[in-house]
């Protein structure tokens, strides 16, 4: 099943008014943990998961996720790691999981290798924030040859022809960028951001994913209606580190009502 | 080059949706102003009254004798205001933002030379400016950190990941991503997404078209030789685009060999067998990187070497075999360094010491009525805390302790 | 002037016997060397492919607003070779030297810059050379130690008298009159016995040629007013003779004021009522001393302004009325190099911020379509343990401590 | 009586082989020192005595006396202290007391009355080694009005035609420096001095006196028939430092048989 009748089947199942994207980083602080925070994920009804192998250079992300990279390379963790994780984790848990990564990691495993491979491993698609539509020749048709989706990325700053053109490309579901910025700062909800979050709708009929800065019940709150999935990023990473693992299961369950 | 930025392989613009309009609009202005012959005549203009430029070309005689091989010409960008080839670009892209109505720039640095010269672009210009720099790097460069703070900037400390150069693109995208309205992003060599490569070997072929001319009056030929230290690359196109169009000048490209590039700790690309290609920092080139595709930590005694990629524009003209490339160990450049010094009272960079290096290994064995040029990329002041450690001066460590409990006491 | 080195009362050779006849020779020399129309042409030749002139007249468009009177323009000797207006006056020096087929140079030296540049100049023309530096210089101006010590130069501490510029000079002249045969002395300023003066003079006369033909071609006409520090004066020489014929424009000369004119701590010999006609260093002029003859401790936050007497060109030129003297305290000399850095990304020496002062004091009640000059004499690098210092930057000193901590620890 | 007559007087009355003369710095260590000191060198035989007035420029001299000028300073010596202290010399000892001093300490006195008073106080004579006839005009004519030897010196740089000049402006005697360089060094009496001295006697009749690293014994006799006086300077100063005014006069004692 692709990405997109994944959610379509969740949306409709459950009735839910808004789905739930976590985020985590492989290997930070290990895998061990990882497991753990993904089972409290799931049981408490995370309806995705975008699982970030980690990169050197993680230039479109903020200090958080940042460190999170780091440490998880100082560890020693590695994409083969990641990879063999992945399987294990998609095995045991029934709803869609994603690659987050930059693109040099795929570059360096061979683009057609690691589609193939990610596919085998029964992930659902890719969000890869250095990767435009501009350079994606063989990303792309890669993407649409092995059903993986390529997850595009809408912004703040990206214009309605842009936005259309995008989409073109994309499929699953649009993370649409709540602000400028990197990963980790909180977003204020005004009247500029439902603008773009209209123009958003506007540009596609993929469902839109809003991540940056969703941290707490009431951000995601604002989004029902105007979003189909609120991503929680940087929050759960933080929340793992100051308060541990078993903590992560409670805060999920708040996050809707 | 095509559209899309790219020579040979290599290049792109591998950057966040969030920057493609900030991309579109530099595009567009770079495009106009390079149509725009005022525009070039304006930068000259500024470049010859603001900086030194034509920077003088300078027959080294003493050096070329002791070798006993071909003349040795040095071209002195170590002359340009704030002290290296790096005032060139900056001016250039200061010219652009002004055209574009920006109101605040932000730049990496290494060496903390791009750091001063962007920061005094900004002062002249009446730019806010935030310089982004490696925990290590200032370290090593410090005096430099000083003047870009009383020149106006801010300088933060990046300790993400290495804490040198690379780290402080990421960080420097870091801000743009945030504040790409007003803000504009300017990378200190031709590194980076397009336009960034072609726009800052746009503006460093003044050093180029100068050195061609130059040599041609003063040796009656071209030079057999060039010679130029790479760290993104900035110096070396520079120059190299003087003579890119004449095969007959072989063009040589000297990296950081570091402590020897069967070591591990080097910043050679493309030199030794340690690089590979990859896409990071926002385009597509020969890093070194491990085979995860993870960046390595790079070493060089020069901070403004110790780069994990390469300019894209120079991997093709590496893999076209049109620039050969060597590598000059931290060694070798401290003693060509010493010699530079006392044969003709030029102070290189540690950077542009790499250059001499490779320069000097060569020169006894082509013909005396042929010539050479070395670009010199920068001035050695900078260095003053790194060279007189790695000269193990004792009169300077005894001043900096003294010092330092001057400092402590009160 | 008379033939005996005099300007109106001012100047001579009070030399010691055993010099006579160096000095005959030198004066032949540079007789000669000021009769052939060659030796300027390659003089010039030299200043513009090993240094880099004509260095730049920058018109300072920022600071013109800021004051909002006449037009400001800015020499820029800060450009050249080893950062100062020194090169100029140690170049034409070490052309005499090989004419005269001496092998060595010494020189005395006050904030450095003159002991590097002689130091460079030796490099090149391959002479032996020593440098007599003050105690308390040396404090001042370490990295310049390090630079001449690397340029191949020995450095002599000089710890007698009041430790600084006129105590180097005696020490100078006591190696001088030790080995005159194989021996120069590169003297650094308009001072000293004849043909010193003048020497240094018409080597520096340079910056006021360019000066003149620049700021005509730039702004259409003659300047309102000239500023230039004065120390032993060679900077101010250097570009007052560009204008001296032209006696619509008024010449300004502004001295080290350190604590202020009534602290009986500053360097003024001219500004001011403390200074008085005496003879010492071999020349007449107005000197620093007490009413028995004796010479002042002398202060400044500029060390190459730290000295107790004055060009005997310039004690004549103000007796006549033609150069206006002016002092500018300490303090006022770091907020003018703070604006200015701020302003127009360009960083002063300290000696130099003090012709900005005055420049900035008038400036402003100088009609718009008037254009003033500015001597930047040299570039502010040197000064870095200074200037840290002076604005007690907290982050240089936890540099300086962790450092000396790092040598202590080894 | 002037000083040419004084100095034939001496050697013709006591028939010695060389006379000698001695240099004190005024006001080093002290005045009450270089009373002392007087005492010891006149009672043992020096036959004339050169007192520095100091100068803080002491461009001409050796470490040794440089000290001891910027000593004498620091402890307060004034001009005015040195020319009463030689009025008082002059007064009790019956040799020719002469003044070495830099030409500034005239110019400040003004040179008239500096002349006027170095006459008053029975000074003999005035060595000003930064005043050469070039620049002299005024003092060479006062030191006739006021019939004070202006004394010339020589060096080993200065050619045949040059010493005649000079001393044409002399009188008293000629101070030959014997080396170049400055006070305090030793000098190697070699062909190369003799030819100096010989150059020097054919240049004047007047007497030569050497000085500049003059110090024991063997170079005072080294001297006999080429000079008529041998000048001891910083050699006196250095041993009243090391061991006191009294071991001057045995010093002096030692140099002549
Ligand atoms: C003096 C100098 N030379 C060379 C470089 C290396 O940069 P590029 O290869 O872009 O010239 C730097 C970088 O900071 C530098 O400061
Ligand atoms: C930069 C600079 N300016 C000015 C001076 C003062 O010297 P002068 O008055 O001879 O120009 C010095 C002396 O060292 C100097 O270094």
């Amino acid at each position: 099943m692709s990405l997109a009748e994944d959610i379509k089947q969740i949306q409709s199942k459950q009735d839910k008014k808004i789905l739930l994207m976590t985020h985590i980083v492989l290997g930070y602080p290990s895998f061990e943990v990882n497991r753990g925070v993904v089972r409290q994920m799931v049981e408490n009804g995370v309806d995705l998961i975008e699982m970030q192998i980690p990169f050197s250079e993680p230039m479109a992300d903020g200090p958080v996720i940042v460190k999170a990279n780091q440490d998880a390379l100082e560890n020693g963790t590695t994409v083969a790691q990641c990879l063999e994780f992945a399987a294990e984790i998609t095995e045991t848990y029934d709803i869609p999981f994603l690659f987050m990564t930059y693109y040099n990691i795929l570059f360096k495993y061979g683009e057609e290798d690691f589609f193939k491979k990610a596919k085998k491993i029964n992930i659902k698609g890719l969000i890869v924030p250095d990767m435009p539509p501009e350079e994606g020749e063989t990303y792309f048709s890669r993407a649409r040859k092995y059903e993986l989706a390529p997850i595009m990325i809408f912004a703040p700053t990206s214009t309605n022809a842009r936005m259309k053109n995008l989409a073109g490309y994309g499929d699953g579901f649009i993370y649409c960028v709540a602000r400028k910025g990197v990963t980790g700062t909180q977003t204020s909800f005004d009247d500029e951001f439902n603008n773009y979050i209209g123009r958003c709708r506007q540009a596609t009929d993929l469902p839109l994913a809003v991540g940056f800065g969703i941290s707490a019940r009431e951000d995601v709150d604002y989004l029902i209606g105007k979003a189909d999935i609120a991503v929680i990023g940087t929050k759960t990473i933080k929340l793992v580190e100051k308060k541990g693992v078993d903590s992560v299961g409670l805060f999920i369950k708040g996050l809707r009502r | 080059m095509s559209n899309k930025g790219y020579f040979g392989q290599w290049g792109g613009a591998f950057i966040p949706e969030v920057l493609f309009e900030t991309f579109q609009e530099l595009k567009e202005a770079f495009a106009e102003a390079r149509q725009d012959e005022q525009f070039w005549r304006e930068y000259v203009n500024l470049m010859s009254t603001y900086s030194c430029r034509p920077t003088p070309l300078t027959f080294a005689e003493n050096l070329t004798r002791h070798f006993g091989g071909a003349r040795i010409y040095i071209k002195r960008e170590d002359l340009n205001h704030t002290g290296a080839h790096k005032a060139n670009n900056v001016m250039g892209q200061g010219m652009l933002v002004k055209r574009m109505g920006k109101k605040r720039v932000i730049a990496e640095t290494g060496a903390g030379q791009h750091g001063v010269a962007t920061a005094t672009m900004a002062a002249k210009f009446g730019f806010e400016c935030t310089i982004y720099m490696g925990e290590e790097d200032i370290m090593r460069q410090r005096p430099n950190v000083f003047w870009m703070e009383k020149l106006g900037a801010t300088v933060v400390t990046v300790t993400s990941g290495t804490r040198t150069l690379k780290d402080a693109i990421n960080e420097a995208f870091r801000d743009w991503v945030t504040r790409m309205d007003d803000t504009h992003y300017v990378l200190g060599t031709v590194c980076g997404p397009h336009p960034f490569p072609e726009m800052v070997a746009w503006f460093q072929s003044i050093i180029g078209q100068e050195a061609n001319r130059q040599i041609q009056e003063q040796f009656g030929a071209l030079p057999d030789r060039v010679y130029a230290c790479v760290g993104g690359g900035s110096n070396a196109m520079g120059i190299f685009q003087g003579f890119l169009d004449h095969p007959e000048v072989e063009l040589v490209g000297v990296e950081a060999g570091g402590r020897g590039l069967d070591s591990g700790r080097h910043a050679s690309r493309l030199a030794g067998t340690d690089g590979s290609a990859g896409v990071a920092q926002g385009y597509k080139t020969m890093f070194l990187q491990n085979d995860e595709g993870q960046m390595q930590d790079t070493h060089s005694v020069a901070a403004g070497l110790d780069y994990v990629g390469v300019s894209p524009i120079l991997a093709d003209l590496w893999e076209k075999g049109r620039v050969r490339f060597e590598a000059a160990t931290d060694e070798e450049v401290m003693a060509a360094l010493d010699l530079t010094m006392k044969k003709e009272g030029l102070i290189p960079a540690l950077e542009s010491s790499h250059a001499f290096v490779q320069a000097f290994k060569e020169v006894g064995d082509i013909e005396t009525d042929k010539a050479v040029i070395i670009n010199m990329s920068g001035r050695g002041d900078k260095d003053i805390f790194t060279i007189a450690h790695a000269f193990d001066d004792p009169s300077w460590k005894e001043f900096i302790i003294a010092k330092g409990d001057e400092y402590v006491a009160r």
